[in-house]
């Protein structure tokens, strides 16, 4: 019984490894023939590949309640995907005295690609601080974080 | 025994007395009474009665033109042979390519063949029957061969063995 | 044409002269012969042999028969082939089939008494169809006829 | 009338009896004769058969530039004649299209129009390419596109 498996087997991995490319004929009686021409990209590619090009740094000025910033999406991922990007405050504007400064993510919290294939495509975002956070900050270096996080979404 | 011997004495003198019917078949050969008849190989075309023409024969009609349909790689050529010859004597027919190329030609194409049974050579002395020449020709050579008309000449020569 | 029918008429009457000359009947006187003691004879003459042309579908043969016999005698000839009916080559391989035509291979005699000089004379015809001829290869074939004779009444 | 049918009838009867393959005769004086041997096409229908192969499906692995192609072409012909094989878009142009219809543009390279050396070959093999420019492929969505080229043979004089 093993023999037989073991011959089953091997004539099953012939198989696979035999390239289908299945060919037609042309002869007197059939003189046309049609031939696809196929490119199987998601095979090749699977979902493709994508970047997202963020800012280094957003430099507030002291006092600015709204500051704009801009990243850049490059894509080449599938038709009926898109990146999307989601923007998110990871930590408050913070001094070495372990002070903070509130600020928010206003507007545009995601972005999504305009098509699957983009080249730096500019999405814009703004931050926000409230005047009186300003006005109840000591004067200091603060730092925070946003984070962009890029995936994958359906157009 | 004495009665024996009266009765063979007897017979015997009666024989004797029979008349001597002095009878005779002369001037056959042998014992005198047998002709001898035999054949001679002329006939006697003049008709007097003496044979003056040999009459030793043998035809051999070979077919003018003899085809082969595309992809045949086989074909047997049937001629006939017909003799009458001297006792011990056969026709033997020997078929071979005139120019002994064996390729059929067309205007620029080629086509081998080969020939089986080239040779044929009667059994007897008298003998009417058909015989045969085969062509052959590989279906490799067929299929390398533009299809076109292709023809070539085999000379048969016949002679007396 | 006078002179003429006179001469004629004389050399006629030359033959009315002749003599008639009267004899006298004495007596007749029995002449015999006993022929029981002659010996009857009779001779039968055959050819030694007969060619056949290459094709010849009939060949008679002829042969004489004279004879002294008793009276009411004659001579019967009957005349064979050979056994088998065949011709044969010298080598005895090749062989051609006769036969003797019907109604010719007896004679008799017609009369007792024939004289060498007036033989009666039949012939056996030898007959060799055309088939056979056509299926024989070509060679010099012999064969045998033997003739047998015997006395026999007429 | 009754003439005429009887004298046609007369000559249709001569022709029957005319004797259809003339033979040569060897005898003791002709010892030697020729006979004809041939060939016979008449039951090859049309210029003969081909066969030509070609690829059912031509897959292009993503961002190749090239990808080259074969069509083989045997023949088995009359003299004198050949076979040509026409590779072509005969649709819309030579553009891969995905299900919503995007485009992957291309072009054919190499023997797109092929013709054999003779009226007999065996495997002819004649090369042709799909190129895709590497802007077209960066521009293009991963996906599944797709074209349909058509192969076609005809018998030409060679």
């Amino acid at each position: 019984m093993k023999k037989v498996i073991s011959v089953v087997l091997a004539l099953v991995m012939m198989m696979a490894v035999m390239v289908p490319a299945f060919a037609a004929t042309l002869d007197v009686n059939t003189q046309s023939g049609n031939s696809t021409v196929l490119v199987d990209g998601i095979t090749d590619k699977g979902d493709g590949t994508y970047s997202v090009e963020i800012p280094a740094s957003v430099d507030l000025i002291w006092g600015d309640t709204t500051k704009a910033g801009e990243y850049k999406i490059t894509s080449q991922v599938q038709t009926d995907k898109r990146v999307k990007v989601t923007l998110a405050k990871a930590k408050d504007l913070t001094n070495a005295a372990n002070e903070t400064i509130e600020f928010a993510v206003a507007d545009a919290t995601t972005g999504i690609a305009n098509s699957a294939v983009v080249n730096n495509e500019a999405h814009t975002f703004n931050l926000t601080i409230d005047a009186s956070e300003w006005a109840a900050a000591s004067i200091a270096t603060y730092e925070g974080t946003i984070t962009f996080t890029a995936e994958l979404a359906d157009a | 025994m004495k009665k024996i011997l009266a009765i063979a004495m007897a017979l015997v003198m009666m024989m004797a007395i029979c008349v001597p019917a002095f009878a005779a078949v002369t001037g056959g050969s042998n014992a005198g009474n047998d002709t001898i008849i035999n054949t001679d190989t002329k006939k006697d075309t003049d008709g007097d009665g003496i044979g003056d023409t040999e009459v030793a024969w043998y035809t051999v009609t070979i077919p003018a033109t003899q085809t082969l349909a595309w992809e045949t790689e086989s074909k047997d050529i049937e001629y006939t042979v017909a003799s009458q010859l001297k006792t011990g004597e056969a026709v033997k027919v020997t078929v071979a390519d005139a120019d002994s190329a064996y390729k059929m030609t067309s205007n620029g194409g080629e086509l081998a063949y080969t020939l089986d049974n080239a040779t044929f050579t009667a059994p007897s002395a008298v003998y009417d029957d058909t015989a045969k020449v085969t062509v052959k020709v590989a279906l490799d050579d067929w299929k390398s061969a533009a299809i076109d008309n292709y023809t070539d000449t085999l000379t048969f020569t016949a002679e007396i063995v | 044409m006078k002179k003429v029918l006179s001469l004629v008429l004389a050399f006629v009457l030359m033959f009315t002269i002749c003599i008639p000359v009267f004899a006298e009947y004495v007596g007749s006187t029995p002449v015999r012969v006993d022929g029981s003691t002659v010996g009857a004879s009779y001779t039968v003459t055959i050819p030694a042999t007969a060619t056949i042309t290459w094709g010849q579908t009939e060949k008679s043969v002829e042969y004489s028969v004279y004879s002294q016999l008793a009276t009411g005698k004659g001579v019967k000839v009957t005349v064979n082939a050979d056994a088998d009916g065949k011709m044969k080559n010298a080598a005895n391989t090749a062989f051609l089939e006769y036969s003797l035509k019907s109604g010719t291979t007896e004679y008799t005699t017609t009369k007792s008494v024939i004289l060498s000089e007036n033989a009666e004379k039949s012939s056996v015809v030898v007959q060799i169809p055309t088939a056979n001829w056509d299926k024989a290869s070509i060679d010099n074939y012999v064969g045998t006829l033997t003739f047998s004779a015997e006395l026999t009444n007429i | 009338m009754k003439k005429v049918i009887s004298l046609v009838m007369a000559l249709v009867m001569m022709m029957a009896i005319m004797v259809p393959a003339f033979a040569a005769e060897l005898n003791a004086t002709t010892q030697s004769g020729t006979a004809t041997v041939q060939t016979d096409t008449s039951a090859i229908t049309g210029d003969g058969t081909y066969t030509v192969t070609y690829p059912a499906t031509m897959n292009i692995v993503w961002s190749t530039a090239t990808t080259n192609f074969e069509y083989k072409v045997s023949s088995n012909l009359r003299t004198g004649k050949a076979i040509q094989v026409v590779v072509a878009d005969t649709g819309d142009g030579l553009n891969m299209l995905n299900a919503s219809n995007a485009t992957l543009a291309y072009t054919l390279g190499g023997t797109t129009t092929g013709k054999t050396t003779g009226p007999v070959v065996t495997d002819a093999t004649f090369n042709y390419s799909i190129n895709v420019d590497s802007a077209v492929w960066a521009a293009a969505a991963i996906d599944t596109y797709s074209d349909t080229l058509t192969f076609t043979s005809t018998v030409v004089d060679a």
